[in-house]
């Protein structure tokens, strides 16, 4: 059991690393955050606020990007298929696949993501609550995105329906991260247990209805 | 030919039975929303706080209620499909959100006419309104799904799981004002300890629902049956 | 005349109330005609077509 | 005591878009025995095959006995990553089942040595093919379910896929076909036929 979740954990390791999707979500996360200077013009209105909101679009937009090939040509290719007809258990296959999606897309942007919010603003104050809250929301945010991505995996216009249907499921954690980030908020335990509940009861949720939706969609 | 047509016998019963219930639901309707309009807007009392806007609420109030309750029928709809796997379950679901949608916009533009006098504000950014907003999203969403899905044949079970995973957002809405401390006033009619609000405000309120409930129904029980028959329609152009 | 100008005032109020209804109205009646356009085309639609395949019964 | 390996099918039908794909089948096949399913595109071949396998739902009875392991599959998906390395494949699969056959086996029965370190997407499409075989050499599983076998191959590969066909059989197997090619394709005693209309 164990052994099969690292095996299969490296085989998809090894595919990003292969395919190059490895270095594209966190080129993109630091892309995007260059356009919020350029269409503030210049950066001394980038103050505080600003910075951490634009990390986190930043963070959110990386996230849905990278969101597309989660099943995508495991399910072209027929290797899914495989797994479903050798009885390989894909709940396995789910929790290897999550892990392996938020290497690459999670934590990256975890590690750069205080420096990035310290350069645009000149200030650190905030930069733990910012590390603590995106370790709790990038995980969600996919989890989340696996059963939406494996639900759309027959439709021809997948690209752009996937990241309109995923957006507002995405909405409350955004929210509650900015929230949590904040300073000023007095409150802001409060935000990071609610974080740290979703996540918990994600964790087994989410991974559970993906397994279903593969097995009901793969013919 | 008869035979040929038989895995949309039941369909087909089904639709023969909505058709007097759907006629019903529209002649109750239309005198019910005309009398409600009619006490909401001259005889009902203004609020001894908001005056005369309160008027607002039974329009507001009403399609904030069905746009939930569209929900929870698709979402039951859903879970049915998945469990038995009978294709008339979902065909009902889909026709749902396109409905569902006019009622969730008519709740956040009455909500916002309301909110201007009250709140000094048309929109804020709380939890009420913000998760109001996600169910919006999330009815496109599944609009889009179906069309996305057309010709597929996995689209009847895309719909109904992410119409399941979208469910989450039904409690968040409902207990949001009594979970944050909001602009948004809590609820005041459907709560455990039985409805606050003044009877006379009550009368219409209720009078209006069920007229718009119905009218919702009867909208409903139209688009399954031009879906019934858009199916049969491609079954039949199908055969050369 | 005063009283009906009153009704329309409503405190001062009655721009909100009156274009909230009047939203709600209009939205209505679009919905109302979506669906019976809808259901009115496909019954044409079908019509066609059984007259097309004749024998056809429900 | 071990159950005897057999396949029940009876009433076996499917639906696609809410349309039956092919009539109500009925058919049983035994230990040692291979099913050869023929048909024109379109009857419903690739549909049965993923009936049996339980990737479809279905009406009607599918009885498996005495089934050992997991289903051997071949479809007309290879499972194949472009940028992997022949090597890697065999080695991941090989990890997955953990199966006992060693990687030198594989490549000397497959006859793999030329290409062993070379991308997947340098291969043709019957080396390709060939290699989706590998999957069924790893697990000591007694059923298979071929979908087209023989398409794209040429006749070395043809005859290794036949000869290795022929040896699951003798050891008791149960292969499952289809095909649409006319005629007799394999020599192999204890063949059943059926023909999908």
């Amino acid at each position: 059991m164990n052994n099969l979740f690292y095996i299969i954990l490296k085989k998809d390791f090894k595919d990003n690393l292969l395919s190059n999707k490895a270095w594209f979500t966190i080129s993109f996360f630091l892309l995007c955050l260059i356009i919020f200077p350029l269409a503030f013009g210049s950066s001394q209105y980038l103050e505080l606020n600003v910075s951490i909101s634009a990390i986190w679009i930043s963070t959110l937009f990386a996230n849905l990007i990278a969101l597309d090939h989660m099943y995508k040509e495991d399910y072209n290719d027929g290797t899914l298929l495989y797994y479903i007809v050798n009885k390989v258990p894909l709940v396995i296959v789910v929790y290897a696949k999550c892990l392996s999606h938020w290497l690459f897309s999670g934590l990256p942007i975890i590690l750069i993501a205080p420096l990035c919010s310290y350069v645009f603003s000149g200030y650190s104050e905030n930069n733990l609550n910012l590390f603590i809250s995106l370790i709790l929301a990038t995980p969600i945010f996919t989890l989340i995105g696996s059963p939406i991505a494996a639900l759309m995996l027959g439709s021809s216009l997948r690209g752009a329906a996937l990241t309109f249907i995923t957006l507002p499921f995405y909405l409350p954690i955004i929210i509650f991260g900015v929230m949590g980030t904040n300073i000023n908020n007095s409150n802001i335990n409060a935000e990071f247990y609610l974080l740290l509940a979703i996540l918990s009861i994600g964790m087994i949720f989410f991974p559970m209805i993906t397994v279903k939706i593969l097995k009901s969609i793969i013919n | 030919m008869l035979r040929k047509l038989h895995k949309y016998a039941n369909p087909n019963k089904f639709s023969l039975i909505i058709m007097p219930i759907k006629n019903v639901c529209l002649y109750t309707a239309l005198p019910l929303i005309a009398i409600g309009l009619i006490i909401g807007l001259f005889f009902s009392p203004p609020d001894y706080q908001q005056g005369e806007t309160v008027r607002i609420m039974y329009i507001h109030v009403s399609s904030a209620w069905i746009s939930l309750f569209a929900y929870v029928l698709i979402f039951f709809l859903s879970v049915f499909y998945l469990i038995w796997k009978f294709p008339l379950f979902v065909l009902m679901a889909k026709e749902i959100p396109f409905v569902a949608i006019i009622f969730t916009l008519i709740t956040l533009i009455t909500g916002s006419l309301w909110g201007k006098p009250t709140w000094g504000t048309y929109w804020v950014w709380d939890a009420r309104l913000t998760s109001f907003l996600i169910l919006l999203f999330i009815y496109l969403g599944l609009i889009f799904i179906d069309k996305a899905f057309k010709y597929n044949v996995n689209g009847d079970l895309s719909f109904s799981y992410l119409s399941i995973i979208g469910a989450i957002n039904i409690p968040i809405i409902k207990f949001s004002v009594d979970w944050w401390n909001t602009l948004h006033q809590p609820a005041s009619v459907i709560r455990a300890s039985g409805p606050s609000i003044n009877i006379e405000m009550l009368i219409p309120l209720m009078i209006m629902s069920t007229g718009v409930l119905l009218l919702f129904f009867y909208l409903i029980f139209t688009n399954i049956q031009s879906a019934i028959a858009e199916k049969k329609i491609l079954f039949l152009s199908s055969k050369d | 005349m005063s009283e009906l100008s009153l009704i329309f005032e409503m405190n001062g109020y009655g721009f909100f109330i009156w274009s909230a209804y009047g939203v709600w109205f209009v939205l209505l009646i679009l919905l109302f005609l979506k669906v019976l356009l809808r259901k009115k085309e496909i019954k044409r639609k079908l019509e066609y077509l059984i007259e097309k395949n004749d024998g056809f019964e429900e | 005591m071990k159950k005897k390996l057999s396949l029940t099918v009876t009433k076996l039908r499917c639906k696609r878009n809410s349309i039956s794909v092919f009539k109500p089948l009925s058919f049983k096949v035994s230990e040692g025995q291979m099913l050869i399913i023929k048909g024109k595109n379109g009857r419903g071949k690739t549909t049965l095959i993923h009936c049996l396998a339980g990737l479809l739902s279905y009406q009607g009875f599918v009885r498996w006995k005495g089934v050992e392991g997991k289903i051997g599959y071949i479809g007309h998906k290879f499972g194949l990553k472009e940028y992997e390395t022949v090597y890697d494949f065999i080695k991941f699969w090989k990890a997955v089942y953990s199966s006992k056959v060693s990687i030198e086996e594989v490549v000397e029965f497959f006859s793999l040595f030329n290409v062993l370190f070379s991308p997947i997407a340098f291969l043709s499409f019957g080396q390709k093919k060939k290699l989706t075989f590998v999957r069924l050499y790893f697990f000591n599983n007694n059923v298979w379910l071929l979908d087209e076998p023989f398409s794209g191959m040429d006749d070395n590969n043809r005859e290794l896929i036949v000869n290795m066909i022929e040896s699951h059989i003798l050891n008791k197997g149960m292969v499952v076909l289809s095909t649409h090619e006319k005629g007799r394709i394999l020599n192999i005693k204890n063949t059943k036929e059926l023909v999908i209309e």
